[in-house]
Formats: C-alpha cells, structure tokens, sequence
C-alpha cells in the first residue's frame, strides 16, 4: 500500500531501521538517542526519550546498546570516533542535536572525515552520516535555530543532503547510509510534525539528484528544504493570478543537480531562489552565479533570492516569524521577475 | 557551618524563595503556552548559585548555563526584565532577542546564559584575564553541569586559568543528569572534584544542597581567587525538581529517586537550619515568602501585558557599527 | 618619508606595535607568539620565535609578558578567553595560527563572539581581533593551506579582512583593533616576504572600502588577497593586447563594498571574480551575484570565477601549483567575457 | 627489565636506527631545498613508538601525529614509500598527496599522521569502536604530545574510551615542548599521567627514552585493553633532536639541556643494555647499523628519481562517486 502516511520523524526513524537491519555494521551514536542509561528502565527495556526530539524512539529496543550508543556531551570525540570507526570497518550514524553545535566538532568532520581519502592518496574510505537539526521556528533562539548548511556544502569530501518531505527524508537516508563518503543529512525541526505517503519498502533516492516538486513555465523556484513547502503555498496564490511557478527541490546540495535546475531556468527564463540561511556565502548564491553563468542568454530578469537577513535568529516570537522567508515574500519575488 | 550574619541570611533565603517561585511560575506559564522556546528551570538547585553569589559583588563575574534563571537572580538580575525576556518582549532583558537561553546583564556581571554547553569556561577565563590584566580584585564564577564537565573546553579552560593564574571558580553543579543520560554513565570520574589533580588546583565535593556548606567551600575559593592564587574546582551535588527542559515528563526518574530528591530540598534544609538555630524566626521567613510570591506574580503580569519588540528590532544590534 | 619600503609582516607588526602603544588595553594571545617561556631567554630578555612565522617578533620585549600571551594548544580556551576579556573591557588580539584550525574553536568565534551584542540586546559589544594565516603555497597540505575566509564571512555579526600587501595591512590591522565588533583577519602565507611603501604614521583603512588596484575601462576583476597580485599581473599581459582591465580588490568581504564593485561593472560591463578559496558557497558566487541581481542590465557577457577547484589542499608541488589559480587563468577568462 | 627475546630485540633494534636513519636523511635532504613543507622529526623519541609497536600486529591500529614518520616505521610502513611521500611523488604513501604531515597506510593499521593537534584521541576512539563492534581483540594506540594534552579532543577522547571500556593506549610523548613552549609553562599536571586520575583509568609515567620501559608499561596496558577492561594513559618522557619543524634553529635550547638529552639517547642506551647484558653482539647490531643505512640510502635515491603524480590526479580521491 503505496499510500500510508507517516509523519517525517517516522519516516527517518524508519529509513535507518531498516538500513540497521540490512546492514549489521550500521550503528548510531549521539546524546541521549537511546533515551538514557537510568537502569531502572534499562531493566524493563525502556527507554526514556529516543532522542532529544524523538528521531530515534524505539531504535535501542530493537538493536541494543551495542549498537544504539548515548555519548557524552562530546562532540568532538564521538563524531570523530564515528569517523574514525567508519574508516576501520563500521557505517556509523551520528547524531549531532543541533547543527549549531558544529563549532565544537568540525575539525573532526572536515578535515579529518572529508579529507582522509584525498591526503591518503583514495586509500581510505569514511562511510559515515552525521544527521543534525537546523531551521528557525521553534523559538530555540540564536543558537539552536540556525541552517549552516552552506558551511559544510563549502567543504570539498562532503555531501549534503537537506530533506523536504517524509518520501523523500526516508529515501534519502536510506542512500546516505550506503554511500560511501561521508554525508551531512540535515534536519529542518519544523518539519518533523509534517506528514505524508510514504512506501513500505526500503527504497533510496540517489544523491545529486533534484525533484520537480511543481511543474510550470513562468517562472523557476528553487526552494531548499522547508522552504519547499513555503513555495508551494506561493504556487497556488500566483496560479489564481495566472502565473505558472516550477519548483525544483534541490534535495542534495552537494552534489547538486546542475542540470535539472539549469534545464528549469532555460524553460522558464526566470529565477528565484528560496532558502532559510543567511545570505553571504550562501547556497543561494551558488545557484544564481550557476544561472548568471550558464544560462546567461535565456535569463529574461535578474534572478531573486529570498533569504533570512544577515542576522543571528532572534528569540522573540513576532522577530523569528519576520526573520523566515515566507510565501508572501515568495510571491513578491515571483512577481518581480516576471514584471 | 559557616558563620553568616542575618542581614545575608535573610538575603540568601530570599533570593532562593525568588527562584523557587520564579521557576515554579515560568513551568506553569510554559504548560499554559504563554511562553515558548526551551525553558531549563532550576529549582533543587538554589543553594549552589545563591551560596555562592552571597559572596560577590556586582563587580565580579559570573558565567551561565542553559540552565540560567537562578544564577541571573542569585547575581541581582532583575526579575521583571527576567520574565520579560521568557515572552520575547521589548521589556526583557535582552530586549526579547536572548529569551531563557541568552539573559544576560553584563552591567551585573551576569556574562549571560548560554545554549551552549560547556562554552561558559573560556569566556570566564576571559573576564578572569580582563581583571588580571587591569590589576582588580575581581573573581568569576563559571557554572557549568556534570554533562559539561565531558566537553574538551572545560578541560581547556580549568588548564589555562591554572597556568595563567587566573581569579576564576570552576563551579561544576552536578544534579546528577545530562538530559536523561545519568552522570554515572557519562562521566568517567568517580567525583567531578577528582579532575582539579588533572590541573593541580584545589578541588572540593559538597553537597550543593546546602547553602552553607556551598558558601564554605566557595569562601576559600574566592579568597584564594582575590589573592591571586588562581582557580578552584568546586562541585555541588544536587538535583533537579523539573525535566531537562519544559515538556519532558522525567519518565527517567524512579518514585525512589524523586522522593529522595524531596528529602534535600534546598530551601527547606535552610529554613530548619536557621530556625532550630534560631538565627531567623518564621515571621521573618514567612514575610519574605509572600515578597518573593508577590514580586514574581507581578513580574508575570507585566510580562504578560509588556509590548513586543517593533519589527526595526530584527536588523538591529548585529553590529556596533557596519557600513 | 612616505616611501618607506617594509614587507607584509613588518606592516602586521608594526600596526599591532602602534595600537598597543596608544591603548593599554590591547593585548595579544596565541601560540608561540611571544616565543616560549624558556626561562634562560626570558632571563636575558630575548624570545626564541615570535610567532609561528615571525610575525610578533619583538612584541614580547616591548611590551612584555602581561601583555603578549604565549598559550597552550587550546584554542577554544583561549580564543574564548579573549571573546570574554573583549566582552569586560580589554581589546584583545589572539592568533588562530592557522585558519585551518578553526574547527577546533569555531563556537567561540561564531556562537559567542559574533552573537553576544544581538543575543543581549545590544548590552554588549565584543572588541576583539582574531589573526590567522590562509591559503596554499607552501607545501603545506590539506590541513594548513585553506582560505576559509567565506565560512566566517558567512557568519553574522563578525567582519572579515583579508590585506594584499603591506600597506593596507597595516591600516586594516589599526582600523580592527579600533573597531568595536569581532574582526577576523586573513593573513596570505605567501604574502609574508612581500614588501612595498609603507609610511611610518599609524594611519587606518576604514573596513568596508574596497580599494580599486588598477582603473581600466574594458573588463572588471575583483580579486582577493594573494589573487590581486595574480590579478595584476595578467593585466599587464591583457594590456598588451589591448584589453584595458580595472581590478578592484576588496579588502574587506564582511561588509562588503558593493558600491564600488557595481560601479567598475557598470562601467565596464564584464565581470571577473578571483578567489583562491574553493567554488561553493564562496565570496566570489557573493560577488558574481551581487552583479547578476543589481547591475544585471549592464552586463554584457556572463561573469566568469576563478578559483580553486573543489579538492582539498594536495601536498605535491606540482599538484599544488595546479591547484592555486594563477595570471594565465585569470588572462583567460577575461579573455573570455571579451569574446 | 621487560623480558624480551633475541628476535624481537634485533626486530626493536632495527626499526630505532631505521627512523634515526630516516629523519637524519630527512633533514639533510629538507636543508638542500630536495624536501618541501612542514616536517617534524621524531629523533629522539624512537623508544616510544618501537616499544609499543614491537607488542603489535597488523590488525591492530595506531593513530599519529604531525610528527608520524616514527609512527610509521614502528608500524611497519615502508620506508621507500614514506620518502617519495616527503617528496610528494606519484610512488609516495599517499601518491603525494598528503606529504609528511599526511603518511598513512590503512592496511598497516597506521590511520595516518595527523596535521591537527589532538584529532587522533577521537580517531582512535573509532578504531577502538570498530574492534569492539566485531568483537575483535584488536587494539589502538592514539600517540599524542605533551602540548595534545592541552586539547580538549585528547580529555573528551580518554572520557568516551573510559565510559566505553574500548581498546585504546593513550601514549603521551612528552619532548617536553609545543613548539617552543616548554611543557612547565603550557601544562598544569605535574605529570600528564597524573589526569588518568580524571578518567578513573591507569596511568603510568615512563622514560621514554628507555626502550624496555616503554615495552613493560605498553604490555600491561595492551593486555589489559585485550581483556576489554578499557584504556590506559601512559606518559613516555623524552626529547627531539631536532627542532619543531625544520627550520627552527633551536634557540630556546640551552647547551646544558642539549648536553643531557644526548646522556639520554635511546639508541646508545638499547646497545649498552644489550651488550652488557650479553643479549646481542656488537656484530649483530652493526649489521643492522650498515642495512638501516642502506635501506634509507636507496630510499632516498629512488624517491628523487620517481615521478610526479599525474595532472589528473589533482581531482581523483575526493570522493568515492560524485555524479
Ligand atoms: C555543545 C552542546 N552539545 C549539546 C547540547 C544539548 N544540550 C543542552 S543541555 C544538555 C545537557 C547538559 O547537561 P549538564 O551539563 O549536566 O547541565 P544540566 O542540564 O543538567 O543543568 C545538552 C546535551 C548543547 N546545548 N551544546
Ligand atoms: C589544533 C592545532 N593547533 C595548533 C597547531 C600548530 N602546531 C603544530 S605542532 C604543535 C606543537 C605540538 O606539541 P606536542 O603536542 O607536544 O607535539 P610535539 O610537536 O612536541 O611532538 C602546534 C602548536 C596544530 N597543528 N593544530
Ligand atoms: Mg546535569
Ligand atoms: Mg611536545
């Protein structure tokens, strides 16, 4: 039954299920993911949380803490033992909470996890996924509400993977835990809640590759992760006003699918790029510098993007919902390109 | 048992009433959703914060946690702007931009809440190295929790305030958890203290519980501090009445556990200490209940009606200047 | 005499001299800067290195111990520690030896310095000059070779520098540590021994400004750091076959001076971005953005980039010397958007 | 003394003069401009890597440092591939790419030098991590220096192997120095193997210049990480030669302490126990004298000789597929 619905935390929390049952060299560590050590429950099997916001309920009954591990308040040291494992033999999967906390672990992801296989002359390999939440919206402050994936997008030995649906979040799990470099798998929070149809079987969506989310031929948006959702809305109110918006969700951002988004932009001659991260350095720049330099000729209007200002997120509730890029603002730009 | 004088007996007890309350309403207030965002609350744990801050002066520093409310009161934060900042209103604190995470007052020496865990020990190295380099007596206080005592920049911090002789106190305020993770799981070391021999600092367990017992050890910390001999460890051993934040259930607490934890309640150790002593009397202890009642249920109605932040407020402050 | 003649690292010096003489509150920390505490030197006054590269040689003796700061290997304690003593009065200057190592500290730099003034509402300010060494050349490898610089220009609430030679290193060195928010400034390895006028007041070079290094009318390069030298030695070759290029060196990415980069665009209608840091998320898809948005109608060919491709740092000479873009490059692609 | 038979002494004997060799040549050929970049020489410290190594197979794991060739020869690394890494040619190690500060070969169980300070404590973590998975009896060795212990990856790393019981030695080469920094000035411990304290686990201080006594403390430790009972710090207190990196003239060195370290010499030092003790034959070592020599002759001949990698080779081994 193609058609049941499962929520995006089900989803995910299904995709490396069936991964850790496929594959008995697949483990996960991060804080709190089994859910504690209180004996008591341990005891009676239990577990106390699953995960800060429940990605991996029920994960330690089914596969034990050997191989569902809570670490210490030790980024550095787990991530890097998660690096470190997956170039001896393992695939693990480690949970950083929030990806605001890379400050205290990158070295371990980036030079060491991205680069080993290049400083050994290609005789290594680091099959690991590190899976992290990002996004505003939860009133979690300046440093819990941060995107950031533009950082390690930058980093040459690393993939990065930003899921925008329950479909979509399974299958790509599924491919980052058999891929074999190391993948940073992002997690928008607000959308762990959102639900969709999502396939029994254990299926995977190849890395650097786009999906159409919306056909059309007015205009081109591309839209990253929850912003996906964002653009949608924004689709119907310009199709009541006779504009035809193509959405194309990147999916991956590193790879990314060049060719899909160019192929969109030279159909539709215009552009605009949604995505919840600060401006500078952005992967919104990448893919307007990709539009200003390869489809130069067919682009009928500068391309926009709409972004987060260059600000840190602001706790206060009516500041966070000024600070996320919404529909309105989608809309707008939609209609600026095509004035 | 330290010898303190009624004026800061009275004032320790009312500055642990104040947090009780204020944590007690910001959880209802939080159940009610008048408040959102994640919100650590302190209650179990007052005696560490309020022991210590009964010897320090707005001139000292501290530094904070996630877990930041009882330090901001124990320094002289005032709780209006407090609550404030809990609804993310132009009256908080950090004019509704830090929220519970982030209350600082810089002008008090609060240096700040911080979500980051384990990130308050370089910053009070640097306060430190602030008042060594201008020659004060001033003396910081770092707090941090057991689950922070794991993150490599405590050990970094406690190394670089021990060669530069730094006037800073490492206070480690173990309740026991980080999140639902048992220190017992955790931690390697059989007591946090146990680490000062890995910098060759003075370092002393005690029971974080009680007030006195907390303002004993950090006495002969600071004054060690204030005469230059540099940094002390001190961990507090206590306990948390609230989940790791607003919304867990502490489904990781046995019934044992949380009656044990009732047993050590920190305010109601003091108040038999100072009555069977008859240092206080309960007219005065009941008196400073309903203050620290009445202070916080106005502080909740003035946040409540406050107003927010103008939308302008997003851009602003990211920079002192930028052209 | 205004044609003093001083080399890149005797301008850096220099300018950190001056500011300590003229504000007692500056002080400076990093590994090695003052030289080892090796008590027979210090006995006799004298310092074994003075940095790493020689950069804060003779610091120590003038300015002594209290004042220049050798640490211990932990840069986030003591990159931390100058985050805090800025945040409580003094003007701090740490050396993160090697950018490279940023994933050790980054917390500090991006989570606390750059966010205490927004998360606080404005009740602080962080004065606080964070030096490191970028960029290939000297057989170095993948762990001590990176530019980095678009990470932290991604960051709100820090500014970010990057000097070309030894006069504006100076001035942008004076101008940072005068400056009351976090400066991040980028010190090219390979730009050390390079010398050029250097006059002896201690003048500033307000952040922000970018400085035009050649006025030319048929195409626009905006190059950064080391690639201005590059830059300007194409232009040279270009010259000769008549092509007639403005170079605009930016100086500063965070904030960026937009204005004069547009204008040279405007004027002269083709665009070529030089960066050594590497393609995604990086300063040079800002600028070629930057173009495509706001001087789009003015653009009469697409903008090209040259820059490193997306590897890490190899060690080999020969690889490394590929890997670094050069003059030929640079003359290409403005060969190109002539076309 | 550590009872050690006549095979394994020659075995020991041999890797000691073959890294002295090595770095001897590496610095010779670095001062003629043959050899580019950060190189950081081991001479000195050879009874450290050896005494561990002799106790290893290839299945089990070491993590390194910048200063790995050491590591490297101990663990059975070829030396012709090492030198034409130094000269970043297509036959090196790591076909030139990783140069010095990069040597790896995974299928020797050496994870490879390390240019960052401190990053091999979680790396080895790792390793201890996939031997305990398989239910191996594999071990890791995770050597760092003196001025490593000062990172907070090397605290976090002895924590997650103490709470975990995996199979890793924390073998701390103390030189003495971080770069020019002498130990008394960067570290608070007395000794660094004091803090095993702070993790609840072994620690022993050793001469590290004393083959034999590294060899004792690492087969305790190494029986003991087998058994699954977790790690063991062991400090192995030793000097370098040369400097830092070449290039560094040494000036922080006083004669006197030049002087001692040359007392100190672990190669004299192995050839006068085993002679006086009538284990090996002055025959036996010079044999291996002559053969060290030759071996890093050729080494160096046909690392000079060797090609370039390939233009190509600039953008293969990013990835294993990026479509
Ligand atoms: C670097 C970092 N890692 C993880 C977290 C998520 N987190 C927030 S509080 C917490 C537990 C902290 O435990 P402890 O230090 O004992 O303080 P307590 O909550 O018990 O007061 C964790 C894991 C964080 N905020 N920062
Ligand atoms: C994180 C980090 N900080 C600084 C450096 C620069 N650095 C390279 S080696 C070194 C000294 C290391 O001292 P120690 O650990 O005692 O090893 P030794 O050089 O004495 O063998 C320093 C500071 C680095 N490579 N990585
Ligand atoms: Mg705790
Ligand atoms: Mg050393």
């Amino acid at each position: 039954m193609n058609n049941r619905t499962l929520t995006f935390r089900e989803a995910f929390n299904e995709a490396i299920r069936l991964e850790m049952r496929r594959d008995p060299l697949v483990i996960m560590m991060g804080e709190d993911i089994a859910g504690g050590a209180a004996t008591h429950l341990q005891e009676k099997g239990e577990e106390a949380w699953g995960g800060d916001l429940g990605l991996t309920k029920g994960l330690v009954q089914e596969f034990g803490r050997d191989r569902i591990l809570d670490t210490p308040i030790s980024e550095s040291a787990f991530i890097g033992a998660a690096v470190g494992a997956a170039s001896t033999g393992l695939r693990p999967i480690a949970e950083l909470m929030f990806v605001d906390f890379f400050g205290v672990c990158m070295d371990q992801i980036y030079n060491q996890g991205a680069k080993l296989r290049y400083m050994f002359g290609g005789k290594a390999k680091v099959p690991v996924v590190i899976e992290t939440l990002i996004g505003a919206g939860f009133r979690a402050a300046g440093q819990h509400s941060q995107c950031l994936y533009s950082v390690f997008t930058h980093m040459p030995g690393l993939k990065t993977v930003v899921p925008s649906t329950p479909y979509n979040a399974k299958g790509l799990m599924s491919a980052a835990v058999r891929d074999d470099d190391p993948v940073i798998y992002f997690v928008h929070k607000v959308l762990l809640d959102t639900s969709g149809p999502v396939p029994e079987d254990n299926y995977v969506i190849p890395l650097g590759q786009a999906e159409i989310a919306r056909e059309g031929t007015d205009a081109t948006v591309v839209a990253i992760g929850r912003m996906r959702l964002f653009a949608e809305q924004a689709a119907e109110t310009l199709a009541g006003e006779g504009i035809d918006v193509e959405i194309v969700d990147p999916l991956s951002l590193s790879p990314l699918d060049e060719k899909t988004i160019l192929e969109s932009v030279k159909k539709t001659h215009r552009l605009v790029v949604v995505d919840e991260d600060t401006p500078r350095c952005s992967v919104a720049n990448d893919i307007v510098t990709l539009a200003a330099q390869q489809a130069f000729d067919y682009l009928d209007a500068p391309p926009r993007t709409v972004m987060a200002p260059h600000t840190p997120v602001p706790f206060s509730p009516v500041l966070e919902d000024l600070y996320v890029p919404g529909p309105a603002q989608i809309a707008d730009a939609v209609r600026a390109v095509m004035a | 048992m330290a010898e303190i004088e009624k004026e800061k007996l009275l004032w320790i007890y009312e500055r642990m009433k104040l947090i009780r309350e204020f944590e007690d309403r910001a959880s209802k207030l939080f159940a009610q959703g008048e408040v959102p965002g994640f919100v650590h609350l302190y209650a179990g744990e007052e005696a560490s914060g309020v022991g210590v801050a009964a010897l320090l002066t707005d001139e000292d520093f501290i530094t904070s946690t996630h877990r930041g409310h009882g330090h901001c009161i124990a320094k002289g934060v005032d709780v209006h702007a407090m609550m404030a900042e809990l609804y993310g209103k132009a009256t908080g604190a950090c004019g509704g931009k830090g929220g519970s995470m982030h209350i600082a007052d810089v002008d008090k020496g609060m240096l700040g809440a911080n979500g980051i865990v384990g990130a308050g020990g370089p910053l009070a190295c640097g306060a430190g190295l602030t008042a060594k380099v201008k020659g004060t007596d001033q003396v910081t206080i770092c707090f941090f929790g057991d689950g922070a005592s794991e993150q490599g920049t405590m050990h970094e911090s406690m190394n670089l305030a021990a060669i530069w002789k730094l006037p800073v106190i490492f206070l480690c305020e173990n309740n026991g958890y980080a999140q639902s993770t048992p220190a017992y799981y955790h931690c390697s070391a059989e007591d946090i203290a146990d680490r000062a021999t890995a910098y060759d600092i003075p370092g002393f367990a005690v029971d974080g519980t009680d007030v006195f017992a907390v303002y004993e050890a950090a006495e002969h910390a600071i004054a060690r501090a204030r005469r230059g001999e540099g940094p002390t460890l001190i961990e507090a051993k206590a306990f948390r009445y609230y989940g790791h934040f607003e919304g867990d259930n502490l489904s990781y607490f046995t019934e044992e556990e949380r009656e044990r934890n009732r047993q050590r309640d920190p305010i109601s150790k003091f108040r038999e200490r100072v009555l069977s002593r008859g240092l206080l009397t309960e007219e005065e202890l009941n008196a400073i209940d309903e203050r620290a009642r009445q202070t916080i249920e106005d502080a909740a109605q003035a946040a409540k009606e406050a107003p927010y932040p103008a939308a302008e407020e997003l851009f602003t402050d990211v920079y002192v200047s930028y052209p």
